[in-house]
């Protein structure tokens, strides 16, 4: 029997074992280093290693592969562009996950119990999270290179797996952390069950599981598709639950409110990199000659999504299920890259999503700040009056808030108007009018919080916003000043990902 | 007989286990009931690997196996640690976070 | 040309229809270890289908990874959590339970007409010639070769899955526990010499010398920590001042 | 195209203004309003500066161009940050800057008690910078920019004085309408990339010979959806009284002379997809008439004196959408009227607040009377902008409405006759209703509280008053020496038909008008400076008894033939106003909310039925893929 050694392209993979590399030593931090000096040397171990991935992964930029992994991945513009993108995303959030009151201090400890207290007052932390990070960050730089079933699975539940964990981390209100965690996990296991079997319906449709195998069936196919739309239906499932879309959106507003905030923003911004990235390349590359059939499918699910989420939010009192909302509606504007099918529908994708994961970052950053003394404040009510006490943390949730709505200016506005018109451009008329009319019932809700925030008097009852530590504060001030100029001065981006995006097969 | 069959079957034992995660309320029954459905996606691999002539789909259930056994680590976890809290492993318990 | 021979057959007709049931009853029985019980007993079924379809290293797998420990871990678990603890069956989520009926019949229907529906352009091929090397080898072929990238990428998955595990379950001491020494300076130096000696024995210096009946001190007080932990817990402790002998104090004093 | 590098400073100035004063905080209390006031002065001498390069250059090589950078770049779509001044453009831009100048100076007083009079003056400069952006954008893009600019400045100034609830609510309600407005806006842009391919106005002008008349019509309506929000026009027109709440000064720069006339700019720069979209022109004309009726009957109604201007704001820009829906040979009238309308109105706005600050913010004007006495500048300045209003001959108003009302007899047919009547109906009715507001404000008798004091304003205030009233007077007789303004716009609106069937004869239409107006001061006079006022003790001196009597007569004439049924219909329009159009507002925000709240049900909190979500969506998306399939 012969067998020939497998050929690995380590340069392109560099940057998802270099990411994987620093969980390592993470998690040997973990086990070796004195408590004291973990949590330090966990967060220089985490920032390095996605600041080292993210050169690795631009010095191979130009660099074009079908075989970097035995054909398991495709690397190619797109590719680079999503990786960039989810390093840039991790690496402010990281800096947001680096401040201790996001997490609790033990949480093996029973909440309430004495065990609990003892951990938080000898100052214990979890730097277990930064390990866990950098597992989700390498699952979702692998998510959207992903050229055969396989790994996308892997890369799925590779991503996943830290995520349902570290959902449950919470400092303040542990039962609601935990219940998230529950319902992500559970949830989401259901999800991943539905895509394994699309996996196994499109391997018995094609023969293959390689992304170009199937392309190849769908346009060589002699018997009928029914095999071909089961496997469509079940793999959508499991990828439009990632991105949160209507009808499997119902896990976001309930684990976004009980994560800690910092991975909220994490989960919310990188995630949707990733799974759409996934999502346009199995879309764009493996069903793109099966249009006619998902696409009438995928256009009913963004204008639902993108409705529900406009119209959910409005209702919502809490600011990180508002945000949650907002995020659903997000993913309905984003399914209308998919649906365009053509160069512009991806470059507006991409623009999008970075876009997008900047300002939401941003968003949560400051969500984090505003307290009392019982940790953070989420009721929108409390937010009154936020910017007569501090207006410069107002004005920039205001600014994200404005992004988000998609006023000119901001970053928000010109991917609204691209990938609208990528849609319009390919013919979806109704996508276009349900995104227009459901951003504009959007901004509703957006002005409604910027309102309460400079025209309302300030609730009286303590809610106070931290001063930030030296990292939130970098964060916040990069993601406002990239939001800012994305909307002001894009061109060069846009001029980049239009040199770079596109998918090979 | 026809190896379709088995295809049948697993349809059958995948939709058991969707119903089951959404009418039981013990985590942990609801938890073995998404691995009926992994199990059952395994079966139609498996058979569709056969019809087909080639090995991938053994690969992929193969692959399946190691995840679930990863994703059990995991979920037998977060379901041990809601139990401690609330000395419940009711999935219906775990319904403060609503509207 | 793949033809399936009568003794499969056979085996699927009748193995089928128990695995079916098997898992309808794991929906129905109350007690979730049986639930577990009929789960192992449909992957043993499926791993005898496995093997009948020549993927016999699938099925032996099936059996070592899944009946034998991923099933064990439930049990396990359900072990732990409370396996005497039976389910109510009753839907307490007005409007589920029917939704959730026509929405699994639908869903079943849809799945098994659409199967029926479906046609491949060939026939089953069945793996005689893939196989031909022997299954394990040809797979450990397509493992290491072709995919070997996800296989590597796997080792991360059960990476994360440990330290995940561990974030969760592991207990790291707060406080750090007392050494011996420290236990007999606190002994020594302590309010009261009355533990010095060690523990005192129920019933000793006792005018009463039944287990629930605290023990009393040289000076006259009583030993609460003479008394079991449990009979303490459950209230079913006297109190030794009604066997006192009056003219030493020997009031109670709760320990914390 | 002639190219400049200066145009960005028009913008610069102020909104670096607005900038620092917001960065510096509370350390620019003390020189905040200079600097704004001052920047603002000094955007109005570069455009003055601009202008009179302008006039140096020959017709062809007026409109200048600049571009700043290259903003979108998607595919084969290229959108500049680009500016354009042109002949149109520098009107608003003195209009903006010049008024804006002189309404920062009257702030500077009015606002002194304020102690955020410096983030006042920020959303000042805020709001020139976004308005100057939108009448110098070169493309439908820069353009909704400004547009969302002024919105937001706009909503920040309505609800500047936030203490009251009701305050909040009106900024969150010209939001709404407003909002109505952008999304027409925007589908307008989006419809114009995808059917010509191009958003810059020089683009959508060349392929507008092209373009299919169905795409330009559906752009041509969707812009007119966009004025009608901006600009107050009906259906969506609710807003501007409330908007009232502001300061004084925002209603006199926003909701009179700068921002609420976005909409006019916006159809006569459009002019080319009009001129080729017949019926989205009609339904521009319609929008006009009907608004200027509407506004002047809620005019007649409402004693609030802000409101009362508010509504005869509305009516003015009636007209001017009217002009701008007659083709070419009403842009330059509508302009024309605008600016106009730019110097009396905020004149007449900045006297309303005047006599507000003299009468300690009393804004009902059955509470005023005989304010004359005490007010004699401010009298005087309001006066002259009434008499530019109603247009009386030699002030602006008669210039410019008369030609609207001519040029709309002249349309044609028995449109023409229809919508010239309907304007010399308004005419009556503006002069009847202004008259009205005269008489309550300043020469009937007093029926204000004793512990009144009215007193005349402080320099700072009535300097920009009475320079603005000197526009009132004199810029209606400027524009139309030897057509000044109409060969000045035509290189930008295109030349006027000459030769066709004239109608009515500029001399006989300005006859008309006259008698027209005369009718409406006389009914005015009669009802309310000779008769009685709610709220005044009637005073039975015998002398005036028959003339008492007389008016009686006369009330009871006009109550049976004019005023019944006019106030029907009044009453019939204002509460169709409140009821109808508010009700709309709310029942949609109602509706979104109440949906909101009933969907927010199916987030139960369970985990299994999120499960019976996702397994139904399951079968739902086989179905649909399968559905298609077949």
């Amino acid at each position: 029997m012969d067998f020939t050694a497998p050929v690995l392209n380590y340069a392109l993979l560099a940057p998802i074992l270099i990411v994987l590399g620093g969980a390592l030593l993470g998690v040997l931090i973990e086990a070796f280093a004195p408590r004291a000096s973990r949590h330090n040397s966990q967060l220089f171990v985490t920032v390095a290693s996605l600041v080292i991935a993210l050169s690795a992964l631009l010095r191979v930029r130009k660099q074009v592969s079908v075989s970097a992994a035995m054909g398991s991945i495709t690397f190619d513009g797109a590719g680079v562009l999503f990786q960039a993108s989810i390093l840039v995303i991790a690496i402010l959030s990281v800096f947001l996950i680096a401040d201790q009151e996001n997490f609790t201090a033990l949480p093996a400890a029973v909440p309430g119990s004495d065990e609990e207290r003892h951990s938080l007052q000898t100052d214990m932390r979890v730097t277990e999270v930064y390990p866990l990070t950098l597992f989700a960050v390498a699952g979702m730089l692998l998510f959207p290179l992903s050229s055969d079933l396989i790994t996308l699975f892997v890369a799925l539940e590779m991503l996943s797996l830290p995520l349902y964990l570290m959902a449950g981390l919470s400092r303040r209100r542990r039962l609601l952390s935990q219940e998230a965690a529950l319902k992500y996990f559970l949830l989401g296991a259901f999800s991943s069950a539905f895509f394994l079997f699309g996996v196994a319906y499109l391997y018995g449709y094609s023969g293959s599981i390689t992304f170009s195998g199937i392309q190849a069936s769908i346009v060589g196919g002699s018997g009928n598709d029914v095999f071909l739309l089961l496997g469509i239906a079940f793999i959508s499932v499991g990828l439009l639950f990632k991105v949160g879309a209507v009808p499997f959106h119902a896990w976001s507003p309930d684990v976004y409110q009980g994560a800690p905030t910092a991975i909220t923003g994490f989960m919310a911004a990188a995630t949707k990199v990733a799974a759409f990235g996934a999502i346009l390349r199995i879309f764009y590359v493996a069903f793109a000659n099966a249009e006619w059939q998902w696409r009438p499918a995928l256009i009913l699910i963004s204008i639902v999504t993108m409705v529900f989420g406009s119209v959910v939010a409005i209702s919502q009192r809490d600011v990180k299920r508002m945000l949650a909302y907002s995020s659903i509606a997000h993913a309905g504007f984003l399914l209308a890259g998919v649906i365009a099918l053509s160069k512009a529908g991806l470059e507006a994708s991409i623009f999008y999503l970075f876009a997008y994961g900047i300002a939401t970052v941003g968003a949560f950053g400051i969500v984090t700040l505003v307290r009392d003394s019982a940790g953070e404040v989420t009721d929108l009510n409390r937010w009154s009056g936020l910017g007569k006490r501090s207006p410069v943390i107002a004005s920039a949730f205001a600014f994200f808030l404005l992004a988000f709505a998609g006023i000119p200016l901001t970053s928000g506005f010109i991917g609204k108007f691209s990938i609208f018109s990528a849609a319009y451009e390919s013919g979806s008329t109704a996508v276009l009018i349900a995104g227009v009319l459901s951003s504009a019932i959007a901004a509703f809700f957006y002005i409604r919080v910027i309102v309460l925030m400079f025209f309302k008097d300030p609730a009286e009852d303590g809610t106070s916003v931290l001063i930030p530590s030296g990292l939130t504060k970098t964060t916040i001030a990069i993601t406002s000043v990239i939001t800012l100029v994305l909307g002001v001065y894009p061109a060069p981006l846009i001029n980049f990902i239009a040199s770079s995006a596109f998918f090979i097969r | 007989m026809n190896p379709y069959n088995y295809l049948y079957v697993a349809g059958l034992l995948f939709t058991i286990g969707a119903i089951g995660v959404v009418i039981r309320r013990n985590a942990i029954v609801v938890f073995m009931c998404v691995e009926l459905m992994l199990n059952a996606a395994n079966l139609t691999l498996v058979t569709f690997a056969r019809i087909n002539g080639t090995l991938d789909g053994q690969v992929v259930a193969f692959f399946t196996m190691v995840v679930a056994a990863c994703e059990v680590v995991v979920g037998l976890a977060i379901i041990v640690t809601i139990y401690r809290s609330r000395r419940s492993a009711s999935v219906d318990d775990a319904s403060l976070l609503k509207r | 040309m793949l033809t399936i021979q009568t003794p499969e057959a056979v085996m699927f007709w009748v193995l089928a229809p128990v695995a079916v049931l098997a898992a309808l009853g794991m929906l129905l029985v109350k007690k979730a270890v049986h639930s577990a019980l009929l789960l192992a007993w449909v992957m043993i079924t499926l791993a005898i289908f496995y093997i009948a379809q020549d993927a016999l290293f699938l099925g032996i797998v099936q059996i070592v990874v899944y009946t034998g420990a991923v099933m064990m871990l439930f049990l396990f678990i359900l072990m732990l959590v409370g396996v005497d603890a039976s389910d109510s069956l009753t839907e307490t989520i007005p409007g589920l339970r029917p939704i959730a009926i026509t929405a699994a019949v639908g869903f079943g229907g849809l799945l098994v007409s659409l199967i029926g529906r479906a046609t491949l352009g060939h026939g089953a091929v069945g793996l005689d010639s893939a196989n031909g090397a022997g299954n394990v080898q040809a797979l450990a072929k397509l493992l290491f070769s072709t995919y070997v990238w996800p296989f590597e990428v796997v080792s991360a998955l059960l990476i994360t899955a440990a330290l995940g595990a561990m974030v969760l379950a592991h207990h790291q001491r707060t406080v750090a526990r007392p050494t011996q020494r420290e236990q007999a300076i606190a002994r020594f130096r302590g309010d009261s010499l009355g533990s010095a000696a060690g523990l005192p024995n129920p019933g000793v210096f006792a005018r009463h010398n039944a287990v629930d009946v605290p023990a009393l001190l040289p000076d006259g007080s009583a030993a609460p920590n003479s008394i079991s932990a449990t009979l303490k817990a459950r209230g079913d402790m006297l109190d030794s001042a009604q066997f006192e002998l009056g003219e030493v104090d020997n009031t109670v004093t709760e320990e914390k | 195209m002639v190219t400049s590098t200066s145009l960005v400073y028009l913008i610069a100035l102020p909104l670096f203004g607005a900038a620092i004063l917001l960065l510096a905080g509370r350390r620019s209390d003390k020189w905040g309003h200079l600097l704004a006031t001052a920047l603002s002065a000094g955007s109005f001498g570069v455009g003055l500066y601009q202008l009179s390069q302008m006039l140096s250059r020959p017709t062809a090589e007026r409109a200048i161009t600049q571009k700043l950078f290259s903003w979108i770049a998607v595919g084969t779509f290229k959108v500049d940050a680009g500016l354009l001044l042109d002949q149109l453009s520098i009107c608003f831009v003195l209009l903006i800057t010049g008024v804006g100048t002189l309404i920062h100076i009257y702030s500077i007083s009015y606002m002194s008690h304020d102690e955020n009079r410096r983030r006042f003056f920020a959303y000042l400069n805020l709001f020139i910078a976004a308005m100057l952006l939108l009448v110098l954008g070169n493309s439908y893009l820069n353009l909704y920019v400004g547009w969302e600019g002024v919105g937001l400045a706009s909503y920040l100034l309505i609800g500047f004085w936030n203490q009251k609830p009701a305050y909040a609510t009106a900024s969150k309600k010209a939001f709404v309408m407003n909002r109505v407005g952008d999304m027409g806006l925007s589908f307008a842009i989006m419809i114009s990339f995808a059917t010509l391919g191009t958003v810059s106005f020089a683009g959508v002008q060349a392929a507008s010979h092209t373009a299919s008349k169905a795409a330009l019509t559906a752009i041509g309506i969707m812009l007119l959806v966009a004025a009608t929000g901006k600009s107050a026009q009906f259906p969506l027109q609710a807003w501007l009284g409330d908007a009232m709440a502001g300061p004084t000064p925002v209603s006199a720069l926003i909701h009179a002379a700068t921002m609420v006339t976005a909409g006019v700019y916006l159809i006569v720069r459009s002019n080319f997809i009009f001129d080729a979209a017949p019926t989205a022109q009609l339904l521009v004309v319609i929008v006009g008439a009907i608004t200027l009726m509407f506004g002047a009957l809620v005019g007649t109604a409402k004693d609030d004196i802000k409101k009362a201007l508010a509504a005869s704001t509305m009516s003015q820009i009636g007209y001017m959408i009217l002009g701008a829906g007659l083709g070419p040979a009403g842009y330059a009238f509508a302009i024309m009227h605008l600016l106009t309308h730019g110097f009396f109105k905020a004149g007449m706005f900045l006297g309303a607040g005047s006599v507000m600050h003299g009468m300690n913010d009393q804004v009902d004007m059955r509470r005023y009377g005989a304010l004359r006495k005490f007010m004699p500048i401010t009298f005087a300045t309001f006066g002259l902008g009434y008499l530019a209003i109603i247009g009386v001959p030699p002030f602006a108003g008669f210039y410019s409405k008369d030609a609207i009302i001519e040029t709309a007899f002249n349309a044609g047919g028995v449109k023409g006759i229809l919508l010239g009547s309907t304007a010399l109906l308004g005419a009556a009715i503006t002069a009847f209703y202004m008259t009205r507001v005269m008489v309550l404000t300043f020469t009937s008798k007093e029926r204000w509280e004793d512990d009144q004091h009215p007193h005349e304003s402080p320099l700072l205030m009535w300097i920009p008053m009475a320079i603005l009233a000197i526009g009132s007077v004199t810029t209606g007789f400027l524009f139309t020496r030897g057509h000044a303004l109409v060969h000045w716009l035509t290189p930008v609106v295109g030349e006027r038909a000459e030769g066709g069937k004239v109608l009515l004869q500029p001399a006989v239409v300005s006859g008309l008008a006259l008698v027209a107006v005369i009718i409406g001061v006389a009914i005015a006079v009669s009802k309310y400076q000779l008769g009685k006022v709610d709220s005044v003790a009637p005073q039975n001196v015998s002398v005036f008894t028959r003339i008492a009597r007389k008016d009686l007569m006369q009330d009871s004439f006009n109550e049976a033939v004019f005023m019944k049924p006019g106030q029907a219909l009044t009453a019939l329009l204002v509460k169709g106003d409140d009821k109808v159009i508010d009700g709309a507002v709310r029942g949609i925000a109602a509706t979104a909310l109440g949906t909101g709240s009933t969907l927010r049900r199916t987030q139960t909190g369970f985990a299994r039925s999120y499960a019976a979500f996702i397994l139904i969506g399951a079968i739902v998306l086989i179905a649909a893929i399968w559905v298609v399939t077949q």
